[in-house]
């Protein structure tokens, strides 16, 4: 394929799509799945001057572990984020986040990138990979920065990224052996819904599997971008299980958060929900903590 | 806007196609204006209906959702591609047996979803089938003569498969 | 007498044409050298339009035409029931919700078409929205029509309803609400228009739930004899009420007339929810008296229809709901009162079950009300006051064929293998 | 938490426009020069599957297999009016228009057919596009070269009949009148449902259907109304609502209009019960509509059974569940 009018781009090596960048910067929109960038300029494409499309960056399109890391190639899909073994296996609530996704065409296109790249309040890999501590690859042609997740969204569909900068990779420090998660998307509908409220939860536990060394909650859909309740860890870590009040912590969320009244909620509702399912991710974690420690017979 | 065009490849329906687009022409557009492939239907434009739907590079897409570019070099079914010599694909036949058919605008899509699913799994359970479809509404229906469909066209398939086996063994 | 065919499943006819794709919905039709429609709404649900300036769209490349009133003042409104919808709001006209048309842009392709609405520049003079039907009847109400936010009103009486709730042990008096809601068929409203400059019949291609009525009503607005309309029906994409009323079929013949050129109009989703017809939001109060031994005496209704900008069925819809009010039940004593209402709301028309699927929400909850307070099993106090032939409607039509209901709720019941409760 | 609960609602339809308003279906039925017979009529077939009825019917009274019928459909300039398909009313209408016009067409067949007989009529039969005598079973002629033997005599082989019953305008002062609606088709339907009072979301797990629709004329059709109206109450039970804010609409697209996918659907159990109507085709009602109008109420009784809170507005949202779970909370207390 040709590109005559410096309209569409569709560079095979990374170095290219920097230089294409560094050129071009906001005048082009850069398409990954496009399963956001379509809806977001239905009728009216014309008003986009051109594209980089990511597509044939095969570099993007990988999972890789090593002895400490996952790095997710940011033109995974949902679809493969879902049924990586990897990601199955170190990270379930991330894969089961990417299976509640949307539809099969929208996972299918839908990029982990992307998701994260449109910054969307109610993203729905956002809370997850920040409660698994992720950490983004910011590349531009003269620099690569590596940042926390938790920095880059500024608001509503605004982030840090600079129009020369690319998102590449997504790395997942491996979890410690004893770790729980639990997450709990709660929309209006089973299937094509945009989430009311998530809640991502990530619970560390020491080596004996009975002090908690980590706890990271995180939510969606409450606030201009993910959040996470940071006095959670104050409440948790350091503490057996025994000692946590799973109803008072679960007060904790609710206070902690601001959200609004919008079409898919009101925000009387996301509170009430955000305490209900506090409880419910601290229950689930707690038992599948306990069947770990008791096996049964 | 512009005008500006540009030459792309792919292979629809088996056929290798050549064809002059724009950057700013969705794949939906290409397939049902230029290629007047029109049962690949648009009921939203926004990737939530599913009639769009068709299997580009042997995954289910809505094509309202993908730029005509983007499928350079890809191979593409529709649901004009779907039965052989004249002969509806079985989950086709299914379809109108159980009645699974009412106004038809969803049809289209819900067919190659069906296709899909069954190929990725061919015993699918009730959920299963619902899940392979959720991104596939129907309005008319309440979707239980969709998944009756499915149900007996897994089931004939099975069958198809068992006796092409036999008759290898026989050979 | 066995029957070959009737009772029988015989596979639909149209199936097969819709399995594999061949089946034709309008925006699958296409003609050489056609010409693609937008049509340009309003900016305001309740203003008096200004300035129309379309200066800047029509210099733009690949526009044809633009329609405005002006162009066209010998077009009548129109509409199912009563003729109150313009087919293009003029200068000095008032646009009454956000789906009202100011003009029809015709152009070369479609996304040329897009582009000019945004260029077409509107000049409105604000006046007060009314979203809620309360509102509407209030004296001080600006009147969205000239008669009056009142459309219509219907009242129900039989027996004596004093009578029926001083027999009554029990009374149960609520208010139930409902929404808009929208049809959403699968395929969104979509035509094409040809004009034969020698017959000068116009051939509009696009799904209507009674052409014939669409054809007389176009026929009308447009002052043209019927015969020079002619509607061909495509495959439909779905209706549910939503295709009773006339949609691009004027714009299309206008354009095509105009342009002498085929034409096609297809609305987005948004568009087909915001201008087309919706499911009336209904305000009902039920009063209804019970004996303690569980009969109906007495049942009065107050319904309040919220129709949004214009009639369409509207009138038709909150009658029927109001006629419906007791459900399959005998009531010895009966009133009500239905009042239609406009207000700056898409306009509400016919959706399955015509006004009488709101009242249901109402009677229904009131049965299971009574039945929870006076302590009888619901199907019991269902099948006790249900209809049989002899039973009177609250139109006092007395039914004497086909007489179900009973069976109905027996056999449910039977199904869901539901216990009598003792509570 | 999930709690279970399970909801009746019952409900009747009058069809047809009704109310005095004149309300009738044309329809005519010819012969084709390739062996086929030709239906004209202008109903709409939006799904539900009127076109399909039309040719049950035609084959049933020409005792002709089905494939054997072609429609010419709705042109306005090709066909007669068959009103609208709304009001539940073309299996009945458009039913009747076309049983009318098979009779009336087969008893041109035999009038025609007695002549080439040389016989009466007592002693024709039909079958299979075939006419013939029923003591010589061989001796017959098909309806096409019957067809055309009539056209060489210069007339037309064809029928056309229509359907208009009468109805009376309701008195306005009080809506009585002796006949309002044609006929009234009958449902109850029973739904079973589960509260998640943690997130206040309703999953409806069946629905029990038995509809009182005179007679089916295709079975599966019918269910198929049923299933479609069940899953579109839903819908308005639960999650459908188009909102408008000052006369805006806030939702105007379906991701935020919510209507039910897939993983929304109950399991249904359909009973069809026949009490044939006297006037109905076959003795056929409409089920269009009534289809759809009992679900919401069973569902909303299926709530209050569930968490023992009635709602009086739709839908039915997770927001208003949980609020009223929590004033429930804060009242026990």
């Amino acid at each position: 394929m040709k590109n005559q009018e410096g309209q569409y781009f569709s560079p095979q090596q990374i170095p290219e799509a920097l230089e294409i960048l560094s050129k071009y910067g906001k005048e082009i929109k850069i398409i990954a799945g496009g399963s956001d960038l379509l809806v977001q300029y239905h009728d009216r494409l014309y008003e986009i001057a051109g594209w980089l499309d990511l597509k044939n960056l095969t570099e993007l399109k990988k999972i890789e572990l090593n002895s400490s890391e996952v790095s997710i190639g940011a033109m995974i899909t949902h679809s493969q984020l879902e049924k990586s073994p990897q990601i199955k296996n170190y990270f379930p609530i991330l894969s089961r986040a990417a299976a509640e996704i949307g539809s099969p065409q929208i996972r299918n296109r839908g990029t982990i990138g992307g998701n994260i790249v449109n910054a969307s309040p109610a993203g729905d890999l956002l809370s997850p990979l920040i409660a698994y501590e992720a950490k983004l690859v910011l590349l531009s042609s003269d620099e690569k920065n590596i940042i926390p997740a938790e920095q880059f969204f500024t608001g509503p569909k605004k982030t840090i990224l600079k129009p020369n900068q690319l998102l590449t990779q997504i790395i997942l420090p491996l979890p410690p052996q004893n770790c729980y998660s639990s997450w709990v998307k709660v929309g209006k509908r089973k299937a094509l819904a945009i989430s009311t409220i998530a809640l991502a939860m990530v619970v560390k536990m020491s080596e004996d599997n009975q002090i908690i060394q980590g706890a990271k909650v995180c939510l969606s859909s409450i606030a201009p971008t993910p959040l996470e309740i940071k006095e959670v860890r104050e409440e948790m870590i350091g503490k057996t299980f025994s000692q946590v009040n799973f109803t008072k912590l679960a007060q904790l969320v609710e206070d902690k958060i601001s959200p609004i009244d919008d079409i898919r909620g009101t925000k009387e509702y996301r509170k009430e929900v955000a305490r209900r399912i506090m409880i419910h991710c601290l229950e689930e974690i707690y038992s599948c903590w306990r069947d770990k420690c008791l096996p049964i017979n | 806007m512009s005008t500006h065009k540009l030459t792309i490849e792919f292979i629809i329906n088996g056929q290798k196609r050549k064809i002059e687009t724009t950057p700013f022409t969705r794949l939906l557009d290409l397939i049902r204006d230029d290629l007047h492939l029109t049962g690949t239907k648009e009921g939203c434009g926004k990737g939530e209906c599913g009639a769009c739907t068709i299997i580009m590079n042997h995954q289910l897409v809505a094509s309202c959702l993908v730029l005509a570019p983007q499928a350079d070099g890809a191979e593409i079914i529709t649901i004009e591609g779907l039965g052989e010599k004249g002969k509806l694909d079985p989950i086709q036949e299914a379809f109108i047996e159980t009645g699974a058919v009412q106004c038809g605008f969803c049809t289209p899509g819900m067919v190659l979803a069906a296709k899909k699913l069954l190929e990725e799994n061919p015993h699918p359970n009730i959920e299963e089938i619902k899940r392979g479809i959720s991104g596939n509404l129907c309005r008319c229906t309440g979707y239980k003569k969709i998944i009756e469909a499915i149900n007996l066209a897994a089931k004939r398939l099975t069958q198809q498969l068992e006796e092409e086996k036999g008759k290898e063994k026989n050979v | 007498m066995s029957k070959m065919y009737v009772g029988e499943n015989i596979i639909k006819v149209d199936s097969k044409e819709k399995v594999i794709g061949k089946a034709l919905y309008p925006d699958d039709l296409s003609f050489e050298g056609m010409l693609y429609l937008k049509i340009k709404r309003a900016v305001h649900p309740h203003a008096i339009l200004r300035k129309l300036d379309i200066s800047k769209a029509e210099k733009l490349p690949g526009i044809v035409k633009i329609i405005t009133a002006a162009d066209i003042p010998w077009v009548k409104n129109f509409g199912l029931i009563i003729k109150d919808q313009p087919v293009l709001i003029g200068i000095g006209q008032k646009m009454r919700y956000m789906g009202d048309a100011l003009a029809i842009v015709i152009a070369e392709n479609k996304e040329i078409a897009s582009q000019a609405l945004r260029l077409i520049e509107v000049e409105v003079e604000k006046l007060e929205v009314i979203s809620d039907p309360i509102r509407a009847i209030e004296k001080d109400a600006p009147p969205i029509h000239n008669n009056g936010n009142i459309l219509a009103t219907h009242y129900l009486e039989k027996g004596n309803i004093e009578k029926g709730f001083a027999q009554a042990d029990l009374i149960v008096d609520k208010e139930y609400r409902t929404s808009f809601l929208d049809h959403i068929p699968l395929q969104v409203e979509s035509g094409l228009g040809v004009f034969d400059a020698k017959t000068e019949v116009i051939t509009i291609w696009a799904a209507t739930q009674w052409i014939h009525d669409t054809q007389a009503d176009m026929a009308q607005a447009l002052g043209l004899p019927k015969e020079k309309i002619r509607i061909i029906q495509p495959a439909i994409g779905g209706a549910f009420g939503k295709r009773e009323d006339i949609s691009v079929h004027l714009h299309l013949a206008l354009a095509a007339m105009l342009t002498k050129r085929p034409v096609k109009l297809t609305y987005t989703r948004e568009e087909s929810m915001i201008t087309q017809s919706k499911r009336h939001a209904f305000i009902v109060r039920a009063k209804t008296g019970a004996t303690k031994t569980g009969y109906l005496t007495a049942w009065q209704v107050e319904v309040i229809g919220d129709t949004g900008a214009y009639a369409s069925s509207g009138p038709a819809v909150v009658r029927k709901g109001l006629y419906h009010c007791t459900g399959p039940y005998n009531v010895p004593n009966v009133k009500g009162v239905a009042y239609t209402i406009y207000t700056n709301n898409t306009y509400a028309g016919a959706m399955r079950g015509f006004g009488t699927t709101q009242m249901a929400f109402a009677y229904e909850s009131q049965m299971d009300i009574l039945a929870f307070e006076l302590g009888i099993d619901p199907v019991r106090f269902r099948l006790q006051n249900a209809y049989e032939i002899g039973s009177s409607t609250p139109n006092q039509q007395i039914l004497n064929t086909s007489v179900g209901v009973k069976d109905t709720i027996q056999e449910a019941a039977r199904m869901a293998n539901w216990k009598e409760e003792s509570r | 938490m999930k709690r279970f609960g399970r909801g009746i609602a019952t409900i009747m339809f009058g069809f047809g426009y009704g109310e005095g308003f004149p309300d009738y279906s044309v329809a005519s039925i010819e012969f084709a020069e390739d062996n086929k017979i030709l239906v004209r009529t202008a109903a709409a077939d939006v799904g539900q599957g009127v076109l399909t009825v039309v040719v049950q019917i035609a084959a049933e009274v020409l005792k002709v297999s089905p494939e054997v019928i072609r429609i010419i459909p709705g042109d306005t300039h090709l066909t007669k009016n068959a009103g609208s398909s709304s009001a539940t009313r073309q299996t009945f209408f458009t039913g009747n228009a076309v049983k009318n016009a098979a009779q009336a067409l087969l008893s041109n067949i035999y009038h025609y057919a007695s002549i080439e007989f040389r016989s009466n009529y007592a002693e024709l039969s039909v079958k299979g596009g075939y006419v013939f005598r029923v003591d010589q079973p061989n001796n017959k002629i098909s309806f096409w070269e019957l067809a055309q033997k009539v056209k060489e005599k210069g007339e037309i082989l064809r029928a056309e009949a229509s359907f208009f019953p009468r109805t009376n305008k309701p008195n306005p002062e009080t809506g009585r009148g002796e006949k309002v609606y044609v006929a009234y088709t009958f449902v109850t339907q029973i739904a079973e449902v589960e509260v998640d009072t943690i997130t206040g979301n309703v999953q409806v797990l069946k629905i029990y259907t038995a509809a009182d629709i005179g007679k089916a004329i295709n079975p599966q059709n019918v269910e198929g109304q049923i299933e479609g109206g069940a899953m579109q109450g839903i819908g308005m039970a639960l999650m459908e609502e188009q909102v408008l804010k000052d006369g805006v609409t806030l939702n105007a697209n379906l991701t935020d209009y919510l209507i039910p996918t897939a993983m929304d659907m109950p399991q249904f159990e359909t009973c069809l019960i026949e009490k044939e109507d006297s006037d109905g085709p076959f003795g056929a009602k409409g089920i269009g509509e009534p289809g759809t109008i009992a679900t919401a109420p069973a569902i909303a009784n299926a709530i209050f059974d569930a968490i023992g809170i009635r709602f009086y507005d739709l839908p039915i949202t997770p927001d208003k569940i949980l609020k009223a779970l929590k004033e429930q909370k804060d009242k026990k207390l």
